[in-house]
């Protein structure tokens, strides 16, 4: 039975960009409201899921053609690598530190390593979601 | 006085929701649950939304936001799930 | 309201429980996902309920709520995820190879000689 | 000065991560692994040496002092488990070389190989009990992964099984601490012992909590009644996995029990430690009547895994000097001889064809090497002089005879007895006895399987003879778990 | 520091090392010859001792093996471990050389059989002279294991395996029985040594561990010594090869437990439960092994019982020699003979069996049986090894002019002597013992007739014969002779055993009655005079000749004892019903069901802890800082309570999941009312992707599950999850109610900003103070999403495991 999905495609591809902006917003925002890593990641892998809803695999594998596996071990490595970055000046590990840093259009702006780390969370959590989604669903 | 407003919008929310579990549960059908299911979920915006109020924070604006869309997914997984049968196809011909 | 929530948690609990001594997968799997439930409000309720702000210091309360538990239940809630994820594959690949979703066909043979 | 303690946790983590990026590259992954393993074991025994020397060593994570932060320590006990762990995994990667077969090893197999260890190292090292918690499910989902690694049809079926026990053991942890953070306030392991021991009027909830970490823990450690799921799990995945989790798993359980009740349970041990003996006493006699009971060498097996755990928990709840050193000298042995034991028995059921006794005979004609083996393993296990397994058994049955549990020593003469029977059946009916199969019709060959075996041996005979050596090690253990404030101080003054 | 004496000890073990390569590059020399110079050189070496023993010296040295545990390598050598090294070395000699003509080298796997000779012959030897009682454990131990390994040699026959397994698991349960005596001993006296202990044995005589330590000793030695009824072991053993039944399973190893009751004497003996239990076992193996010796048909069967029957009497001379300690020094002290006896016996017993089982293996090889029915005649084809066994056979029976004959009169002597002891009940039980003693003499002459008269007297059945029988070669007839020469020896000049070994080996045994400079006075001579122990002799002569005659007549009295009474069927049902009830049991537990193993786990969970919870009292109910409800807050609690019992009871699958992300956004709520902004987020999105996961895992899923349309209600399930919610709740209850300590929260407002830099305090513990948390839970969110990968990518087949 084909259905016409015209309306959910259309809708898609105006809320997607809203989903992402808010999810990217909710990253960025986490250390001082509530969001981070975790949450801006599933935000991301929902709004894919969305794509997914409204597309289907292939179409979307056309427009993102990342192997989310891959994208997972970045987040892992960035994650770790940042810890390590305490090791390399001598302190413990995941020790973080943080600064203002002046940026032209921005203003100031915090810079944290806790940002990185948390980077690699995000990578981490939209990598697993949509592997487990496009595991699932890609299963025959 | 405002306060106790808000308390009794928020108690006649969660009772709708209430009624809408009774349909959930009872059916008789499953689109007849996903709209409930939808249902609740609006509900359940308005009560973030009113418990923000009472709680006198900005702490939940985010969840208010994030619920509308994430209600949104659900009933669209769940209407695919429902007319196709599959949620995410492999290929569209 | 320490207590109600204890009770909520022990229904969850119960509900859980009564979901994996059934013999359905899928109720199976649905009944970790109560038992995580569970568990997750009973870390919050241990800590104690209520006795300040949500944690967000920009809001400018004197009072915070424990911010540790929360952190802790979002481990719980993630890790939970991933764990509930694998168990849905693990019991939807268990159908197709033993095809049987009922976990008493999964008994297999135990020999005694 | 080099902290040893995270290096022990980021080797075998980066060397996991490396890997998922390169499935495919199977030579490049097996030099990775084995290079990682002899890195791991290298810094472990530095570990080690370091404890000896410089005391209790430690690693503030984020810098955060505890009891904020988490805090990863490395006292003896834990030193010498992560060193056994180091030692075992070499001979195991070793034996997956030339017998997982190249399909698992493009999918994975050695990141999440890796990630296991990475998991029981963490539960060895850290000081923190929600961070214990995350450490159980890291190695818990790899297990997971790894029971199920290949999905035959059995490995399916088990691991289902499997899943579901430890969903549920997983969640109880999560509202254990939760119940231990709402009386007692914090997470830390250190800290908990010291508000615990500062504690002037009895507390019976912790005794209740207590009991439900024993349960809690005894479900990963195997312990009876909580067993059921280990004999069919341990036996569906490759040998090379079975030992894997024969040589780890059940000890993290036994660690965190062993941790717990020697820092943090000390309120009352007249009742959870008799609690901990009974039920160590009866995990023992079930385990060895499941083992006399089979007649499938892989089950065989696996029942004397749970006996075992009884031995060492034996030790641990008896408090004293000598019970803790035999449980420590027990469960390295242990961590050594079961590894050997799954891969022995792996190689057994390979050449042999079958796994069932009654159809096996005379394999030590063929193969001779693999039966010697074979029984100074089980010597070893049983506790035969001079192999490792002696010193363990000697040390714990002094520990239990102070104490007057006379009943429980005699039962686990019993269950030693037992122990013996059941394996030398194997050796007796398997590789003994008339041949079944000629040369020809053998199955596949133990090529690349007998070294990492005599590894293995090698390493326990030299654990039994050299017994002296370690002595200081264990003793160095011994008192930290006898003397609590030094590990709490080490923690939270210094 | 390690010396020569334990190089001499560890010194078969390392050649034991060596053979294989030997067996390999030299395959046309016998392997046994270059085993041999190992007890000949040894067997010299220990000679040396000799001089420095006899003059009342002990040499020891030290060597460190885990000082820390108390556990030293002491190598001792006095009087009684240097006859026993003696024994081992000079019987290993002949038993070598013997063994060099009977096992071919083209046949059999000599090097195995070798390793397991030396590694026994080296453990033998650490027995005797270790001062320590664990190392004499390890050493113990390692003779089971030869001794099993020496058993099993033809691994290929049924019978061997079963034999080796009884032997086995026997002589272990006494090990273990004995090492636990040892523990018990070091803890009353802080040390594993044993002459440390005889010196301050008086401290912990009184203890009360000290009859159950005993008790337990006593088991080991027991058992391995075959004591009745633990000889069951023995006869099996005789699967063995027989140059190892000569020298394992009569001349030395079966003879460790008698060394370990001799040597521990000083330390036990002075109680009466000693006396008792040494010489009564004793005495009733004895008498239990001369009597089934006659019915057996197998001439190793017979040489079996016969070890078993004399061990039992070395043993019971060992006992009653106890007595002795009851009096003051050795004037005038009776009981010291039966001491001397003892160890006479023990030699002399060496001598005549060894020839004996050599004999028998000679007959086996040239005649290819051992059964006495089929037997006959030989004596004139083979007429050496007649010789051999008549003269064996008479010493064995207590015939003059042979050494045997002298210490059965030493026996009877001592026996004799008990009924007249007055302390321990010995007035009244007493008298048992020369009256058993007597009887099972008549069995042991009886059945020593049948050894020389149903194997070479006779008509000989050329047809019940594998082959043509004849002479054996002079090779294997060489260590007999010997042997038997010494039967000889012994028995003429008896005391160049008494000054030189026997003596010495006393002084070990009795210490205690031995003032300083004192030595034992032995002298063995033939005739006593017209005393009991003659006409005890002449009547074993009288009546054993007759009843030898008649033997056909009364044999039938031995099928009047059921076989399902014996020990052997006790110990084949031990093993098969036990095999088949733990079956049962494990069986009955072990379901494979994972239903049933949470039932167990649950049950157990819930029950237990609520018996502890109100058993210990801990239940606590403290409503006075509890948080308060609003309306709305109840109301979502009855949502969220509702939706989930709601689901037990839905029979959709798609109800169920709409239910379970009904409650999930209930959960989210109450996240948010309790002012957890990250925790309400979280839940919210993780609920609809696992939503949108679910339906996409129901694809793969039956689309009518039939079991889950017929769920009914199930009262039993609902019991335990009901008691499982209830004690999460009490707990939860009472745990919240009995706040010990403040929570370390207070730290985190403060810190989050000032040293983290971050306003929301739950992302800056995610990220920053329980980073190390983090990095580990997506490690895990990892670990998950490849895990799904593989388990739908990779799809093996059953076949290929391996």
């Amino acid at each position: 039975m084909k259905l016409n999905d015209i309306v959910i495609q259309t809708t898609t591809k105006f809320v997607l960009f809203i989903i992402l902006a808010f999810s990217i917003f909710i990253f960025f925002n986490g250390h001082h409201h509530p969001g981070g890593g975790f949450i801006g990641g599933l935000m991301t892998s929902a709004a894919i899921t969305l794509l997914l809803l409204a597309f289907d695999f292939e179409t979307v594998k056309r427009i993102l053609p990342i192997d989310f596996k891959i994208l997972t071990a970045s987040g892992m490595l960035i994650a770790t690598l940042t810890g390590m970055g305490g090791l390399v000046f001598g302190g413990p590990f995941l020790s973080h530190t943080f600064g203002y840093v002046h940026l032209p259009f921005f203003g100031e702006v915090e810079l944290a390593t806790a940002l990185l780390f948390d980077l690699g969370v995000y990578f981490v959590v939209v990598g697993s979601a949509l592997t487990i989604i496009e595991m699932i669903g890609g299963d025959q | 006085m405002f306060a106790i407003i808000l308390n009794i919008s928020a108690v006649l929310i969660v009772l709708s929701s209430l009624i809408g579990l009774y349909r959930v549960v009872k059916g008789p059908s499953n689109p007849d649950r996903v709209i409930t299911l939808d249902m609740i979920g609006v509900n359940l915006i308005s009560l973030v939304a009113v418990i923000t109020l009472i709680l006198n924070t900005t702490a939940f604006l985010e969840v208010i936001l994030l619920l509308s869309i994430l209600s949104f997914i659900g009933t669209v997984s769940f209407s695919k799930f429902i007319t196709k049968g599959v949620v995410i196809e492999r290929k569209r011909d | 309201m320490e207590i109600l929530m204890s009770v909520i948690a022990g229904i969850l609990f119960m509900v859980g429980t009564y979901l994996i001594l059934s013999k359905n997968m899928i109720r199976i799997v649905l009944g970790t996902n109560f038992i995580s439930h569970g568990a997750h409000i009973l870390i919050l309720t241990m800590a104690g309920l209520k006795t300040g702000a949500p944690p967000l210091l920009g809001l400018e309360a004197t009072n915070y709520t424990d911010p540790l538990p929360q952190a802790l239940i979002l481990t719980a809630i993630v890790i939970s995820f991933g764990v509930t994820a694998f168990f849905l594959v693990l019991g939807y690949r268990t159908y197709k190879v033993t095809g049987t979703d009922n976990t008493d066909g999964l008994r297999g043979p135990d020999s005694y000689d | 000065m080099t902290n040893y303690v995270i290096w022990t946790l980021l080797i075998p983590l980066l060397a996991g991560i490396i890997m998922l990026f390169i499935p495919q590259r199977v030579i490049l992954q097996r030099t990775i692994s084995i290079i990682a393993s002899i890195i791991l074991l290298i810094n472990t025994v530095l570990l080690v040496f370091q404890i000896q020397t410089e005391g209790i060593q430690k690693m503030e994570l984020g810098g955060w002092a505890p009891p904020f932060g988490i805090i990863l320590v490395g006292d003896m006990l834990s030193g010498l488990l992560v060193l056994t762990t180091a030692l075992v995994i070499i001979p195991i990667l070793i034996y997956s070389f030339s017998s997982i077969g190249v399909e698992r090893e493009k999918k994975y197999y050695y990141s999440i190989f890796f990630f296991l260890v990475t998991g029981v190292l963490g539960a060895f090292l850290t000081g923190d009990l929600f961070n214990m918690f995350v450490f159980f499910e890291v190695f818990l989902l790899s297990s997971y992964v790894l029971i199920v690694h290949g999905s035959t049809q059995k490995q399916l079926r088990e691991s289902f099984k499997y899943v579901l026990i430890n969903i549920l053991s997983s969640a109880l942890f999560v509202i254990g601490v939760a119940y231990l953070y709402a009386v007692i306030g914090t997470l830390n392991m250190a800290h908990l012992g010291e508000r615990i021991a500062s504690l002037t009027e009895p507390a019976p909830i912790l005794t209740v909590i207590a009991l439900m970490f024993l349960i809690i823990f005894g479900l990963k450690g195997a312990i009876f009644p909580l067993y059921f799921w280990l004999p069919a799990s341990y036996t569906a995945p490759p040998t090379a996995i079975g030992a894997l989790f024969g040589a780890l798993l059940t000890k993290v359980g036994i660690y965190a029990i062993f941790r717990t009740y020697s820092i943090i349970f000390v309120h009352d041990p007249a009742y959870t430690h008799t609690v901990l003996g009974v039920l160590a006493a009866l995990t023992m006699i079930f385990g060895v009547i499941g083992a006399v009971a089979h007649k499938d060498v892989t089950k065989i097996l696996v029942y004397n895994v749970i006996v075992a755990v009884g031995f060492v928990l034996f030790g641990v709840s008896t408090m004293t000097e000598a019970g803790y050193q035999g449980a420590i000298y027990y469960v390295i042995h242990d961590m050594i001889i079961k590894a050997a034991l799954f891969l022995l028995i792996g190689a057994l059921v390979t050449v042999g064809g079958t796994k069932y006794l009654k159809q096996m005979g005379g394999i030590i004609k063929y193969h001779p090497a693999l039966g010697w083996l074979f029984l100074v393993a089980v010597f070893a296990l049983v506790g035969i002089p001079p192999l490792s397994g002696f010193i363990g058994k000697v040390l714990l049955i002094q520990g239990g005879t102070t104490v007057g549990d006379y009943w429980i020593v005699f039962l686990m003469m019993v269950a030693s007895l037992l122990v013996l029977y059941s394996m030398i059946r194997i050796f007796l009916q398997g590789f003994y006895g008339k041949s079944v199969l000629s040369s020809k019709e053998e199955h596949g060959t133990t090529k690349g399987l007998l070294f990492p075996i005599s590894l293995l041996i090698a390493l326990s005979v030299l654990l039994g003879i050299g017994a002296e050596f370690l002595y200081p090690f264990v003793q160095t253990a011994t008192e930290v778990l006898l003397q609590p404030e030094l590990y709490i101080n080490a923690v939270l003054k210094e | 520091m390690f010396t020569t004496l334990h190089l001499a000890i560890i010194a078969p073990f390392f050649i034991a090392i060596v053979v294989p390569i030997l067996y390999k590059y030299f395959p046309r020399t016998h392997t046994g010859w270059f085993v041999l110079f190992v007890p000949i050189l040894l067997f010299l070496y220990f000679l040396r001792f000799i001089p420095e023993t006899s003059n009342g010296n002990t040499y020891h040295a030290v060597f460190d093996w885990i000082p820390s545990l108390g556990i030293q390598f002491t190598a001792y050598v006095d009087g009684l471990g240097l006859l026993f090294a003696l024994l081992i070395t000079g019987i290993g000699s002949l038993v070598v050389l013997y063994s060099i003509y009977y096992l071919s080298k083209e046949q059999e796997a000599l090097n195995r059989f070798y390793v397991f000779l030396l590694m026994f012959m080296g453990a033998m030897l650490g027995v005797v002279l270790s001062d320590n009682l664990l190392v004499l454990y390890v050493f113990w131990e390692v003779t089971s294991i030869s001794s099993f390994l020496l058993i099993s040699y033809w691994y290929e026959r049924d019978k061997s395996r079963y034999g080796a397994m009884k032997s086995l698991l026997i002589t272990v349960v006494g090990g273990f029985a004995m090492l636990v005596g040892f523990i018990l001993l070091y803890q009353m006296t802080g040390t594993f040594s044993i002459q440390t202990m005889i010196q301050s044995v008086d401290d912990f005589t009184e203890h009360a561990l000290f009859l159950p330590t005993m008790l337990c000793i006593l088991l080991g030695a027991f058992t391995k010594s075959a004591q009745f009824p633990f000889h069951i072991w023995l006869p099996d053993a005789m699967e063995a090869p027989t140059p190892v039944s000569a020298y394992l399973h009569s001349a030395t190893m079966v003879k460790a437990g008698i060394y370990l009751v001799a040597r521990l004497s000083p330390i036990f003996a002075i109680s009466g439960e000693w006396l008792w239990l040494v010489a009564g076992f004793g005495i009733t193996t004895l008498f239990w092994g001369s009597f089934n010796a006659v019915r057996q048909t197998d001439l190793k069967g017979i040489l079996a019982f016969s070890t078993v029957s004399q061990l039992g009497m070395i043993l019971s001379m060992l006992g009653v020699g106890a007595l002795a300690l009851h009096f003051d020094g050795i004037d005038n002290n009776v009981y010291i003979g039966a001491t001397a006896a003892a160890l006479f016996h023990l030699m002399n017993h060496a001598t005549f069996k060894g020839s004996l089982f050599m004999m028998v293996g000679i007959v086996d090889h040239e005649t290819g049986t051992r059964d006495i029915r089929r037997l006959g005649g030989l004596m004139t084809i083979m007429p050496i090894t007649f010789t051999i066994a008549v003269i064996g056979s008479f010493s064995m029976a207590g015939l003059p002019p042979f050494n045997g004959f002298l210490s059965k009169e030493m026996f009877f002597t001592a026996m004799v002597d008990v009924a007249s002891f007055q302390q321990f009940n010995m007035d009244t039980f007493g008298v048992l013992f020369p009256v058993v003693a007597w009887v099972a003499s008549v069995f042991t002459f009886i059945y020593s007739m049948m050894l020389v008269f149903k194997t070479f007297g006779g008509k000989l059945q050329l047809g019940q014969l594998e082959k043509k029988p004849h002479e054996a070669p002079f090779g294997m007839l060489l260590s007999p002779i010997i042997l038997i020469s010494l039967v000889i020896v012994f028995g003429f000049f008896p005391n160049i055993l008494a000054y030189t070994v026997i003596e010495p080996a006393m002084a070990s045994i009795l210490p205690s009655l031995l003032r300083n400079g004192e030595h034992f006075l032995v002298d063995i001579y033939f005739w006593h005079g017209w005393t009991v122990e003659l006409f005890m002799t002449m009547g074993v002569v009288l009546i054993g000749t007759v009843l030898y005659l008649t033997l056909r007549k009364w044999k039938s009295i031995y099928s009047l004892f059921p076989k399902h009474l014996s020990f052997n069927h006790l110990y084949d049902t031990t093993i098969t019903r036990g095999e088949s009830l733990s079956a049962k049991v494990t069986g009955m537990y072990m379901t494979g069901s994972v239903k049933h193993y949470l039932i167990y786990i649950l049950t157990f969970f819930s029950i237990f802890l609520l018996y502890v919870l109100f058993s210990t009292d801990a239940f606590a109910l403290n409503t006075d800082h509890l948080a308060p409800i609003s309306m709305y807050e109840w109301l979502l609690a009855i949502v969220l309570a509702l939706s989930a019992i709601a689901i037990m009871f839905a029979k959709n699958r798609l109800a169920t999941l709409i239910i379970l992300g009904v409650s999930g956004y209930s959960v989210a709520l109450f996240f948010v009312t309790l002012r957890a902004p990250d925790l309400a987020l979280t839940q919210l999105v993780i609920e609809t992707v696992s939503v949108v996961m679910f339906l996409l895992g129901f694809y793969h899923l039956p689309e009518i599950a039939e079991n889950f349309k017929k769920a009914r209600f199930q009262v039993k399930n609902f019991i335990i999850s009901f008691l499982v919610g209830f004690t999460v709740t009490v707990i939860g209850i009472s745990a919240s109610s009995t706040r010990l300590f403040e929570s370390i929260a207070d730290f985190f407002p403060k810190a989050s900003y000032d040293e983290a830099g971050g306003n929301n305090m739950v992302n800056v513990i995610l990220v920053d103070f329980r980073g190390f948390d983090t990095l580990f839970e997506i490690l895990v969110l990892t670990i998950a999403s490849i895990g799904i990968f593989v388990v739908i990518k990779l799809r093996l087949n059953e076949k290929e495991e391996r």
